[in-house]
């Protein structure tokens, strides 16, 4: 039915499963405990993780199948929310329609871009890519004001018209709905001291999720996706076959533009705010180090590398230091605060440092991301049970 | 569904199936547990403060931490109480905050709206915080402003000077201590007056972008009606680094004062470099050249070095102030950390102590009762003198300071000197004054 | 007229800094083929050079002054130099001024010290990985220094002033038959023009005459046959990128009277020096320059109030729309060579 | 008339005359060989061929129909293959990946957006592609990662990836340079056999005579840009202006 093969299905078949299971997963320490602070399951966070993660999808079906990198990516993303926001501001507070027109702007951003951009390649096209991105980042900012609220951000006020949903009473801002479903309404679940939180924003952004991986699995094992392999692969031999490589790379450059809007739409779905840092080129280059991080080519690593940033942005950088004397206070008083000053330096104000640190130690010991990790933990345990000597040529990662 | 509120923390009985949570989701939404978003249950309750802890404004950010920390502290009765011995309501006595013991969360905002929002989330979703403190721009003040809004928390802003604030964007949730750009153009303009004369011809170099456009309007506003000529203004890139280029054309254009509404790394740079042109040392029509900064703060203070030597600007508070309050603060801070707190770290101290105090009146956390228990406060003791809380916008009116580079600092502190203390009655204006119209407070969310 | 030339001064001194960082980034590149994404950090190092030195110079004997007292009304303690006490007030303090351009002396074997380990410890080990992979590995690195940085020195920008000599200004002018103030240059400005031209001349003359640099000319265009040769030219590889980040640092150093650093300031000139690099052509020294001044000259030119009226924001966009228009027009940049870095 | 006509055509490259007034006429389904000297002018004249270059005059038919102008996959479409001097192949995809991908684009074109339909699906290219494999011996071979074939494989695997396209003409750039004699022995064998199986027409350039002597039924000899004899290699082998213009070049 899913037409996968059933290496596939069955990668599928785990990743539905513990996306649909992330709130009890993600919260694996009891509430009150100290390392609850550990805790990710909460909807923003975990809405943040799969709206990245199809951001870190699209992008890789264009650099992870055609070795294209564009360094400006995050402004699809922006110019996605951007359409959301006003949906929701002039049309209705229903999701649907911010979502699907956040898509299609993004992606016809996207043809304009990626036709130019797609004159060069290597290097000169990601100069390009970023330039386009910076550009639109530099006039969302400040000259664009009217349409984009500039710093401070696009924003539903009191008195948009609304034409769909009609003007409401001012009694406060509407909340983002899919037929009535309100994406921020959570239900709270409480066993024996562990809470988990299911929100309907989260399970929306996951089941869209979803179906965006589905999609990059059949692109990836189409022979349109073959094509696209080929071109990273020898761009001469292509042309010599027959084949005109732009339009592939238009198709796939567009393709990922619209993951991007889609993720910017999502975004803002979950939380009616568009702001312009989310087109700054630290924002393009993020999801760079998401897929590479994750494992660029294949299909789970995106996820993977778009879920751990996210991670140690949002709970690493909250950690502070009374919350450090919570943990070690079963220590004497003396190691513990000899303790506290030496995890100090990476936690809380510098969790840049240890995320700087780890960037490295991924890229030097695992050249194909955190996805070669698992599969050399997998070839471990294989081998330790089979008790044979697998065979130690490296597969493509897929 | 019934109204649009925010529904979080329903509690399902503990037998129930998370299956049926997932199918029908707003089952729960009916049925309420708590009468507001985070209602404290346990012993204690959380604050949030959101400060930047990365990037340009990082030591601003940690500032504000370290007062919020000491606010902290005096709620539940560590260490010498500073302000509350000096604060003019005694509802808090030191033992916490209606039997509870206060804790705190901490986030880095990165001085970016969307950051500073998913961190803010995160406090109301994960850490169920009550009310949420702190930031370093107003642009950040804003959008998380709109999030506490919708979340049915309050929001104390920390430091933001833009009119938006508490004028376009002004929310029934949030509140601000802090002053903004009409009252700084409002403090300035007299000063300047005096000390530069009524006929002078100003250049703006303006920050592009939301708070420099508000601020470059109030104060071309109240220098012209001073008598003052604007012959350009130019808007300026953020973190253009090298502003030579915006620089260079001044001394030409006839004009005698150029008026820098920058702040942060931007004014830094370029006051710097408007020194380094001589600008300071020319004549212009018979008159010497002048530079004006109207937003002081300490980081830049320190980061322009000699160049502030004798130019104009204002801010919120200064720890020379000679009042009980701020003396009180000042020495708590200072014996706790060995140097004076700036303003950004004084007007978040103050607006924890604040939403404490309108708590403990109230009776109640119901974000609801704490904002009418702070709309139209009449206080003092906080440094600046009696202060209101305008209800009609959620402002604090008092007194403002205009400051001057000192010729001649002898520590690293005093940098700043205290040139006039601006009467409140000076800088007061109509809640529907047009620089600030365009919004609506609309209506306390308690959330839930 | 005048406005025009203003700009181009102005132009002059924004693009020796894009140049000169352009051209440490181009030399690795060119030599190592590696893409340093922490070049800007490099740069950011150097100005804090300048930092450390000043710090350095102003280490301080502590006397407690009875008489004064400090915000807390303790008795103040009073800071003053070893060097005003070696060397008497006048001296002292005359040395302490001269603390920006002193500070290359501490630069120059620091930034060498800091290339040779990042070469032989990091960059070695990714001479034949993808350059997304050197991308991201001198990335977090970036990230990693900066922090450093960070914890030593704070985030705020620490004021770094020029000698005393070099502050004010030239009126230029006057001596092309200007009236008075009409065109103004900070002297300090001209000090870092000259100093730029000189390193950046400097360098070209290194690689152009000594042999030296012409086996790692020779290098740049084809290694292996260079390999094959018996010369080792890996030791000199090390020991460019040693001067690569040496020019960084020497840049960064002099930048500081200019730009207060702090930690961040690495991350923002990096994007521009790529952008720099581009447009002049990946690997091509002279093109680095050439495309660093042209950036330059028209970034000023943007930010004239003229052109600003007709095209609001021009002199926020004008670098990229410059590099897309030349990349557009011009492949491989303004003098890049074939198949570099396309693939 | 011949499937491929170059007619007056001159190519200058500033001072250099690299081709000047080139007339040739490919009959159809012979294999026809150029030779020269280096510097003769022969890649020059074969990057015109498949468009890479745009010559200063004259035209190049192929089955009456001008190339000039065209974008490789558009000649290529037209039914011109190429195999280059070394393999080019996918290196990153397995062999069989790389046989199919010249099919998909004989059935499809040079381009379409297939991005739903699964590779593993299209059962016709894949019957296709291996029935290829199998007449180039590599079978066994279908899924080994094509960059880490041997180089004799790789060149193999490229006249396949031509082949599989059954063009009306192929064009091979010095097929065995930088060869063992065995290899090139190897490839002669696989070139008479492709040759022997079906109808296709080649136009070969070589240096090493031993090929163009087994393999061509006409040969053009290339002096300076410019054709000096073509002949049967019979004829060729004796001739009086070929020796000249290979003095002290190779053996003939």
């Amino acid at each position: 039915m899913l037409k996968l093969d059933r290496k596939d299905t069955l990668l599928l078949v785990i990743v539905a499963l513990m996306t649909l299971a992330a709130p009890i997963i993600l919260n694996p320490f009891p509430t009150g405990s100290a390392l609850a602070q550990f805790n990710a399951g909460y909807p923003d966070l975990m809405q943040r993780f799969v709206i990245y993660g199809i951001f870190a999808i699209g992008f890789n079906i264009l650099f992870g199948l055609t070795g294209y990198l564009s360094f400006g990516h995050a402004a699809f993303l922006g110019v996605g929310s951007y359409s959301a926001v006003w949906m929701f501001k002039l049309l209705s507070m229903n999701v649907l329609p911010a979502i699907v027109f956040s898509v299609i702007i993004a992606g016809l951003f996207a043809v304009v871009i990626g036709y130019v951009s797609l004159r060069r390649s290597g290097i000169y096209f990601s100069i390009l890519t970023l330039a386009f991105a910076q550009m639109s980042f530099n006039m969302a900012y400040s000259v664009l004001t009217p349409i984009t609220n500039g710093e401070t951000g696009l924003q539903l006020t009191l008195n948009d018209p609304r034409i769909l949903d009609g003007a409401r009473a001012a009694t406060g801002l509407p909340v983002t709905n899919l037929f009535g479903f309100e994406m921020r309404s959570t239900a709270h679940l409480d066993i024996a001291g562990w809470g988990f939180d299911f929100s309907v924003g989260y399970y929306l952004s996951a089941v869209i999720m979803l179906l965006a991986f589905y999609l990059s699995m059949r692109i990836f094992r189409s022979p349109f996706g073959l094509m696209l392999r080929a071109i990273k692969s020898n761009q001469n031999r292509l042309s010599y076959t027959g084949l005109n490589a732009r339009p592939y790379t238009l198709a796939a450059f567009v393709i990922s533009g619209m993951y991007a809007g889609l993720a910017g739409g999502l975004l803002a779905a979950m939380d009616p705010l568009a702001g312009a840092e989310r087109m700054q080129w630290t924002a393009s280059g993020e999801v760079v180090l998401m897929t590479i991080l994750g494992g660029a080519g294949t299909l789970i690593g995106p996820v993977l590398g778009a879920g751990f940033i996210k991670y140690f942005e949002n709970i690493f950088s909250k950690i502070n230091d009374s919350i450090l004397h919570q943990w070690f206070s079963f220590m004497p008083d003396g190691i513990e605060d000899f303790l506290v000053t030496l995890v100090h330096p990476f936690i809380g104000k510098g969790w840049h440092l240890t995320l700087g640190l780890l960037f490295m130690a991924v890229v030097i010991f695992l050249p194909g991301g955190l996805v070669e990790g698992g599969q050399r933990i997998g070839r471990l345990f294989r081998r330790n049970k089979a008790g044979d000597t697998a065979s130690p040529a490296t597969t493509p990662a897929e | 569904m019934s109204k649009s509120t925010y529904s979080r923390r329903r509690v399902l009985k503990s037998g129930a199936l998370s299956g049926a949570a997932l199918a029908m989701p707003t089952i729960f939404t009916a049925s309420s547990a708590s009468a507001f978003t985070n209602e404290p249950t346990g012993d204690t309750v959380t604050f949030g403060f959101n400060v930047p802890q990365t990037g340009a404004y990082a030591e601003e950010g940690l500032d504000e931490l370290r007062a919020q920390e000491l606010a902290v502290e005096h709620i539940n009765g560590i260490g010498d109480g500073g302000m509350l011995n000096t604060f003019s309501s005694k509802a808090l006595d030191g033992t916490g905050l209606m039997g509870k013991r206060v804790t705190f969360v901490t986030g880095d905002t990165q001085t970016k709206s969307d950051v500073a929002r998913a961190t803010a989330q995160s406090m109301i979703q994960k850490d169920g915080v009550i009310m949420i403190n702190g930031g370093s721009s107003s642009g950040v003040a804003v959008a998380v402003q709109g999030l506490c809004q919708e979340a049915g928390i309050i929001f104390m802003a920390g430091l933001t000077h833009s009119n938006d604030t508490t004028g376009k964007d002004r929310k029934a949730n949030g509140f601000r201590h802090f002053f903004n750009a009409y009252m700084s153009g409002a403090a300035l303009a007299p000063v300047l007056g005096n000390a530069y004369g009524a006929d002078r011809r100003a250049y703006h170099l303006t920050a592009d972008y939301t708070w420099g456009w508000t601020q470059e309007e109030s104060i071309v506003a109240s220098t012209e009606a001073l008598g003052w000529t604007t012959t350009n203004k130019v808007m300026t890139p953020v973190g253009a680094g090298d502003f030579s280029s915006y620089i260079a054309p001044v001394l030409n254009s006839g004009a005698d004062v150029l008026i820098l509404n920058h702040y942060g790394a931007d004014m830094v740079n370029s006051l710097t470099q408007a020194v380094q042109f001589g600008l300071r040392d020319k004549q212009v029509n018979g008159k010497t050249f002048e530079i004006v900064v109207p937003l002081y703060s300490e980081l830049m203070a320190a980061g322009a070095g000699a160049n502030i030597q004798g130019v104009y600007g204002s801010m919120n508070w200064n720890w020379q102030l000679q009042d009980a309050g701020t003396q009180a603060f000042v020495r708590s801070f200072g014996e706790k950390f060995g140097f004076p707190p700036s303003n950004a770290a004084h007007t978040c101290y103050v607006q924890t102590l604040l939403y404490a105090d309108a708590v403990a009146r109230a009776g109640s956390f119901n974000p609801c009762a704490v904002a009418e228990a702070l709309e139209d406060l009449e206080f003092d003791g906080m440094g600046n003198g009696p202060t209101t809380y305008r209800g009609a916008d959620h402002q604090c009116f008092k007194d403002v300071l205009v400051m001057k580079g000192a010729e001649s600092p002898t520590s690293a502190y005093d940098t700043l000197e205290i040139v006039e203390i601006t009467p409140r009655a000076q800088v007061e204006y109509d809640p529907e004054h047009p620089m600030f119209t365009g919004g609506a407070l609309g209506e306390c969310n308690p959330g839930a | 007229m005048d406005a025009i030339i203003i700009q181009i001064l102005n132009g002059l001194d924004k693009g020796s800094a894009y140049a000169l960082i352009a051209l440490g980034l181009t030399l690795i590149f060119g030599t190592l083929g590696v893409v340093n994404f922490a070049h800007g950090a490099l740069f950011m190092i150097g100005a804090f050079c300048a930092v450390t030195m000043q710090k350095l110079l102003t280490l301080s004997t502590q006397t407690i002054d009875p008489e004064k007292v400090d915000f807390l009304g303790k008795p103040l303690v009073v800071d003053t130099p070893y060097v005003v006490n070696w060397f008497g007030p006048e001296t002292g303090a005359a040395i302490i001024d001269w603390a920006v351009p002193l500070a290359i002396l501490l630069a120059i074997p620091v930034m060498i010290l800091i290339g040779f380990v990042m070469e032989r410890g990091l960059i070695k080990h990714f001479y034949k990985r993808a350059h997304a992979d050197q991308i991201l590995v001198t990335f977090g690195l970036a990230i990693v220094l900066q922090e450093i940085i960070k914890y030593f020195y704070g985030a705020n920008p620490i004021p770094s002033p020029a000698p005393a000599v070099f502050r004010g200004s030239l009126d230029f002018g006057v001596w092309i038959g200007f009236e008075a103030n009409q065109i103004i240059y900070p002297y300090w400005r001209l000090v870092y023009f000259a100093f730029s031209a000189v390193i950046i001349g400097g360098v070209f003359a290194f690689l152009q005459f000594t042999t030296f640099g012409m086996v790692v000319r020779a290098g740049m265009a084809d290694r292996e046959t260079v390999g094959i040769l018996g010369i080792d030219i890996d030791k000199r590889f090390t020991l460019m990128f040693g001067l690569a980040a040496a020019v960084a640092g020497v840049a960064g150093v002099m930048y500081v009277p200019i730009l207060s650093p702090n930690y961040n300031m690495g991350m923002d000139f990096l994007v521009l020096s790529f952008v720099v690099v581009v447009v002049g052509g990946m690997g091509s020294l002279p093109g680095a320059v050439l495309a660093g001044f042209l950036l330059g000259i028209l970034q000023s030119f943007a930010s004239m109030n003229e052109i600003k009226s007709l095209i609001p924001g021009i002199d926020q966009i004008i670098i990229y729309l410059v590099a897309i228009i030349i990349l557009l027009t011009r492949p491989r940049g303004l003098m890049g060579r074939k198949g570099v870095m396309e693939g | 008339m011949g499937i491929l006509e170059v007619k007056g055509v001159n190519k200058r490259f500033g001072g250099l005359q690299a081709l000047g007034d080139v007339n040739l006429n490919i009959q159809e389904n012979t294999v026809h060989a150029i030779i020269g000297p280096n510097g003769a002018g022969k890649s020059t004249l074969l990057n015109v061929l498949v468009g890479k270059l745009i010559p200063d005059s004259g035209s190049v038919l192929f089955n009456g129909q001008s190339v000039l102008g065209r974008k490789p996959h558009e000649i290529n479409q037209m039914g011109i293959s190429r195999v280059f001097q070394t393999p080019e192949i996918f290196g990153d995809l397995s062999v069989i990946e790389n046989v199919m991908i010249p099919c998909f684009a004989k059935r499809d074109g040079a381009y379409r957006l297939h991005a739903f339909e699964s590779v593993g699906a299209e059962d016709s290219i894949v019957a296709q592609a291996e029935t290829m494999l199998a007449d180039v011996g590599m079978l066994e071979k279908r899924d080994m990662h094509a960059g880490s074939l041997s180089r004799g494989d790789k060149r193999r695997l490229e006249m396949a990836m031509c082949l599989v396209q059954e063009p009306k003409l192929l064009l091979l750039d010095e097929p065995t340079a930088g060869m063992a004699r065995a290899d090139t022995n190897n490839t002669i064998d696989l070139l008479k056999e492709i040759k022997a199986k079906r109808d296709i027409t080649m136009v070969i350039i070589e240096h090493d005579m031993h090929v163009v002597f087994s393999l061509a039924q006409r040969i053009t000899v290339l002096a300076q840009g410019s054709p000096l004899v073509e002949e049967t290699p019979e004829n060729i082998k004796g001739h009086p202006k070929v020796r000249e213009a290979y003095l002290g070049e190779a053996q003939v």
